[in-house]
């Protein structure tokens, strides 16, 4: 998001709702090889990825993100993180980020860990600022990302913010 | 005692769950059957053996005639009998357990028919497209030499004919189509029709079961009451003192937490009827820590939006040219502030909401214009997982914005946990009701114009000054800190998809619109028509004034501005010319016009003031709506919209004293009634190829155009609503 | 104890006197039709007739039932929803959230009872009920329809 | 500022406990707006970390989209008896600390 001018007065090209013009053109944008399609993600949230992460593919799998299938307001969703991994000295998640697609700012909570945590198995609460994908990004070891999200559906924002 | 219409529980959700029986019970909840059965033929629709046919409804049905809408687009692609359909409300449980099949469940910003018209109008396609491939299956023959009418399939070259009852479970095994083909809405004869609502008969006989008529055996009642201050606590309650009054069960603080600081702290009682509950309730020694806003009053609101309207910072909404230069060079400018104050809801229907809490389960019986949200409320609220609860939606005693927000289910929720196994019917008093709202945010805005020599408007600048519903209930929603739904009615062309459904009608060459946003610690919500509404009196008042001002006819002065806008000007040319304006009959007329939700309308008042008092005798609109869906019921909205809209005008506020509202019914809140209600001319003029909304957009041009005759009336002109105080005579 | 009738059957009720008339209806007796909008007297949602006459029933305690009274709710206006007001709704579609609308009725029917030439004047002083959803407009011409049927 | 932390007080040695914590914190978005429509500062907690005899074990880096009294549940291999030190640290750097004893058999 462009900082607010000094006046408080918004400029009028940061005016537009600028994940929502971004949403036009997130078809074309292809950083990742995504492994299936629908997963092209709104460029905000793709970037944040990118920069914690660099270039790297994401294969899709070994994380779970659980979160209710709908939220009220959103202002404090329970979610859990659990990565498929035995969490040794040789095999194990180093690092797990969330990243929202639709939140004023993607990036939500990063995680470091490593044998110690024994199972990486990680639960919080979250805002979600409007309906939409959550996704988790684990770093493992090897240096291999995986990822996977889930949707959740914030029912207040409905009445104005749609249509 | 006779107790022969009490519903038991169990006779409730087997009538919910068989199709034709729960008729006898009225006509909900019926959602139990939405979960797949062999009359299914998909998601939309089910047909029985005897050609009766069921419509899934998953918007709300709060008066708007949503519900028959929605019917008609999808029997109009269907192709069936509209005398045999039915309808039933998928739960919003079955929703998530069918991966959201029907989609949305919200409604509200008039988009119950434009949100979701494409895809029940597929629904309704592809299960034609089903019912005929399974004809011509039966029949060998090809599908395409087959076609469907009034839920008769026949095939052309043979002649042969069957119905869709009889191949309804044939159906349901058939390929689902993939891409459908649409009809023309010139070519439909069931949708576009003017058809009967589907819910209006047993609105006349009493049967209809609303939310607060549920009754279940063993049923308990709760009366509530919440801390009378916003962001004040329960401090105590002395439950000794009524526990032997009759049929009181039980003295229980309810806490929650519906957002940040405006959850519910307060008191239930909880006896056998409601009556016992209420009156024990009002006799229950309360103690409350009225907290931070224990000093607020009206004055504060006052003063805190007067401080905006000259204020250095604002976020802008709407600008083009060179306001400054404009002033600068002015022949004559004009100013005026303008001010209207927070309004409750007061939908017939107090807030109520019965759940049935066990170890394993929610269920929640409500009216409600989310179902989806009522769930969340429910899940959060229990603390259960969301696949353990399911909310029964009811039809609304009225809904104006007020029921998309489910506070209450949160309460009720919270109160049935302390009584396993029991259901729990909670019923607000009239006085909880406007005590506890979402109001409609206050504002006031100064307006300045400049005008040439020859009476143009060079120039304009609309300062809002006041209450963000964003900023109070969403936050995240603020664009860079602006919200931008301040702005609707007068926002800037492309300034964000979600607005252009409201941009300005005016095509200004210098202009600056912008808000000042001051927000005094009132819950604001969303109330039908939005900020449209102010916004609606503010800019079509002052182009009235503007209009005088230069000396220029008022309707001539807006059309100016218009040549960009030929559906606005249409509208307002069509009011014009059907009340006769202009015609030298010494009637005082008033204008006002807006695009909002998507819709273009227009507005033409004729008042007269008799004693002091105002007197409205015609008011022609217009609609332009795009598709109109059902004209009958375009026509009721706008005569419903006119009287929410005056109702706010003549006599709705909310005001504060020691942080408390001070119109706690109908005598303080008063409400129009039918003497004062005007003819009102509805021209429903569709221009054809978008879809619009119909429940809120003409609330607003109500006002301005009733304010605007009572000046050409008069020559008063009155800035500040609600009417009821103000000096009328000439 | 007490007994009275409603809608023409005899019914016993053990209450508090105090207790209004609409909660002995709605909560006693089961009949949900007559509504709770305010009260205090004041929206005429819960509209019925005691002995012919239009009564505001959450503001009528049931000590002022007296033995002989004879009460009229929405369910017993007419035996299938033909009374000539029910008729009259029907035809021009009148409800639309439809809270308010049993009180209407009621309201409406015990004007033309009373008065079967009623006109909008009459309409103007005596049906003062309030409708949010604002149906006013075809309230009246329900009303004139109604007395049509009705002539 | 309020501080809870649910641990076993002892565990077998190499056991995956869960340890469950919760700070009082308004975590302050920056994204809401006060009576005078101006921004409402961002504040909050930015770092988290557990430490177990002295070695961290377990870190999480948090943004405005972690809710007000930030929850935190996450696992640690019991691997000898002693001290767990929990310490979040604010955007200012202010740290906030609590330990508890696991005792290892």
């Amino acid at each position: 998001m462009s900082p607010e001018t000094p006046s408080g007065q918004i400029a009028p090209r940061s005016a537009v709702k600028r994940r929502q013009v971004l949403k036009g053109l997130a078809g074309g944008v292809a950083i990742f090889a995504w492994p299936t399609p629908g997963l092209a993600l709104p460029e905000d949230a793709t970037r944040a990825i990118q920069a914690l992460f660099g270039d790297r593919p994401l294969q899709e799998g070994r994380v779970v993100v659980e979160l209710p299938k709908l939220s009220e307001n959103g202002y404090s969703v329970a979610m859990a993180i659990d990565v498929d991994s035995p969490m040794t000295e040789n095999d194990h998640v180093s690092r797990i980020a969330v990243f929202a697609e639709e939140n004023p700012l993607p990036d939500v909570v990063r995680f470091e860990l490593g044998p110690r945590a024994g199972r990486a198995s990680i639960k919080t609460r979250i805002r979600l600022g409007a309906s939409q994908r959550i996704r988790a990004v684990a770093q493992m070891n090897d240096g291999s990302l995986w990822t996977s999200y889930a949707f959740t559906v914030v029912t207040l924002a409905a009445c104005v913010v749609q249509g | 005692m006779t107790n022969s219409a009490t519903i038991t529980r169990r006779q409730f959700i087997v009538g919910a769950s068989a199709a034709g029986i729960g008729l006898s019970l009225g006509v909900l909840p019926r959602g139990a059957s939405a979960a797949a059965g062999p009359d299914e033929v998909n998601a939309w629709v089910r047909i029985a053996t005897d050609d009766t046919v069921t419509i899934r409804i998953a918007r709300s049905e709060m008066g708007q005639g949503t519900l028959t809408g929605l019917a008609q687009l999808v029997a109009e692609e269907l192709e069936c009998d509209w005398n045999r359909v039915t309808w039933e409300f998928p739960t919003p449980g079955q929703n998530l357990a069918r991966e959201r099949v029907w989609k949305d469940f919200s409604t509200g910003g008039s988009n119950g028919l434009r949100g979701s018209q494409q895809y029940v109008r597929e629904g309704g396609a592809a299960a034609r497209i089903m019912l005929i491939g399974a004809a011509a299956e039966a029949w060998g023959v090809s599908a395409s030499e087959c076609s469907a009418r009034d839920s008769v399939i026949t095939h052309g070259p043979s002649g042969r004919t069957t119905t869709f009852g009889k191949v309804a479970v044939a159906a349901a095994r058939q390929p689902v189509p993939q891409n459908v083909t649409l009809k023309d809405p010139s070519t439909w004869h069931t949708a576009g029709k003017p058809k009967m609502r589907l819910d209006t008969q047993d609105k006349l006989t009493g049967k209809l079961v609303y939310g607060a008529d549920l009754r279940f055996d063993g049923m308990l009642l709760a009366s509530i009451m919440d801390c009378p201050v916003k962001g004040g606590k329960l401090v105590s309650f002395d439950a000794d003192a009524i526990k032997d009054m009759p049929g009181v069960k039980k003295v229980l603080a309810v806490k929650t937490s519906v957002g940040t600081g405006l959850g519910t702290d307060g008191v239930a009682v909880v006896a056998d009827t409601w009556w016992r509950a209420h009156s024990a309730l009002k006799a229950l020694p309360i103690e409350w820590d009225f907290g931070p806003n224990a000093n607020f009053s009206d004055a504060d609101v006052t003063r805190l939006l007067e401080s905006g309207l000259d204020a250095d910072e604002a976020f802008r909404g709407n600008w083009a040219g060179d306001m400054d230069a404009a002033f600068a060079s002015a022949e004559q400018m004009v100013e005026s502030v303008y001010k209207c104050p927070s309004q409750s809801h007061a939908p017939m229907e107090p807030m109520n909401a019965t759940a049935l809490v066990t170890a394993d389960k929610c269920e929640v019986w409500c009216p409600t214009q989310n179902g989806e949200s009522a769930l969340a409320a429910a899940a959060e609220a229990s603390g259960l997982p969301i696949e353990k609860c399911d909310v029964h939606k009811t039809l609304l005693g009225g809904g104006f914005g007020r029921r998309g927000a489910p506070d209450y289910v949160h309460q009720v929720v919270a109160i049935a946990k302390a009584f396993p196994g029991t259901p729990i019917k909670l019923q607000w008093s009239r006085e909880e009701d406007q005590k506890h709202g979402f109001y409609h945010p206050t504002t006031m805005a100064k307006l300045r114009g400049s005008l040439d020599a020859d009476g143009k408007l060079t120039g304009l600048h609309m300062r809002i000054s006041g209450q963000s519903i964003l900023a109070a209930l969403i936050p995240q929603a603020l664009v860079n800190g602006a919200d931008l739904a301040t702005f609707q009615g007068v926002v800037k062309p492309g300034l964000s998809p979600s607005m252009d459904q409201h941009q300005i009608s005016y095509d200004f060459p210098n202009l600056l619109v912008d808000h000042a946003m001051r927000n005094p610690p009132i819950r604001p919500g969303f109330w039908r028509g939005v900020n449209v509404n102010q916004n609606a009196i503010y800019l079509e008042s002052f182009m009235d004034e503007l209009a005088h001002a230069a000396g220029r006819d008022p309707l001539e002065f807006r059309l100016a501005h218009m040549e960009k806008n030929p559906k606005g000007a249409a509208v307002l040319k069509a009011v014009a010319e059907r009340s006769g304006w202009g015609s030298e009959d010494g009637k005082a007329r008033g204008l006002a016009t807006m695009y909002a939700f998507g819709s273009y309308v227009a507005a033409c008042a004729e008042v007269r003031v008799v004693d002091g008092k105002l007197k409205i005798d015609r008011i022609v609109a217009a609609t332009d709506c795009g598709t109109a869906v059902n004209p009958q019921q375009i026509q009721a909205q706008v005569e419903g919209s006119f009287v929410y809209g005056l109702s706010a005008m003549l006599y709705g506020e909310i005001t504060y004293k020691d942080g408390q509202v001070q119109q706690d019914n109908f005598h303080t809140y008063p409400s129009m009634r039918i003497a004062e209600m005007p003819l009102v001319e509805a021209i429903v003029m569709p221009s054809g190829g978008f879809f619009g909304g119909v429940g809120e957009p003409t609330i607003a041009v109500a006002a301005p155009a009733v304010l605007n005759a009572l000046f050409a009336a008069t020559g008063k002109r009155i800035r500040s609503i609600p009417l009821k105080d103000a000096d009328l005579t000439a | 104890m007490k007994t009275f009738k409603v809608n023409g059957e005899s019914v016993e009720v053990d209450a508090e006197g105090s207790t209004p008339l609409l909660w002995v209806l709605r909560e006693q007796l089961g009949l949900t039709g007559t509504k709770f909008g305010c009260g205090i007297a004041q929206c005429g949602a819960c509209t019925v007739h005691v002995d012919g006459n239009p009564v505001r029933a959450c503001a009528y305690p049931l000590s002022a039932v007296g033995e002989a009274s004879e009460i009229t709710t929405i369910e017993g206006l007419s035996e299938a929803g033909d009374h000539p007001v029910q008729l009259a709704w029907a035809e021009l579609d009148v409800p639309q959230c439809g809270y308010c609308q049993p009180g209407m009725i009621m309201a409406t029917a015990a004007l033309l009872a009373k008065n079967p030439d009623a006109d909008d004047a009459d309409i103007d002083q005596q049906i003062t009920n309030i409708c949010r959803c604002g149906t006013f407009q075809r309230v009246r011409e329900g009303i004139h329809l109604a007395k049509r049927k009705m002539a | 500022m309020t501080i809870r932390i649910a641990i076993p007080s002892q565990a077998k040695v190499g056991e995956i406990i869960e340890i469950r914590t919760l700070i009082q914190h308004p975590m302050e978005t920056g994204f809401r707006r006060d009576e005078y429509g101006r921004a409402i500062p961002r504040d909050i907690l930015e770092r988290f970390s557990c430490l177990y005899n002295g070695e961290i074990v377990f870190e999480a880096t948090l943004f405005p989209a972690v809710t007000a009294n930030p929850y935190l549940t996450f696992c640690t291999r019991a691997t000898e008896s002693g001290t767990l030190v929990f310490r979040w640290t604010d955007q200012r750097g202010e740290v906030f600390e609590e330990t508890a004893d696991l005792e290892v058999v």
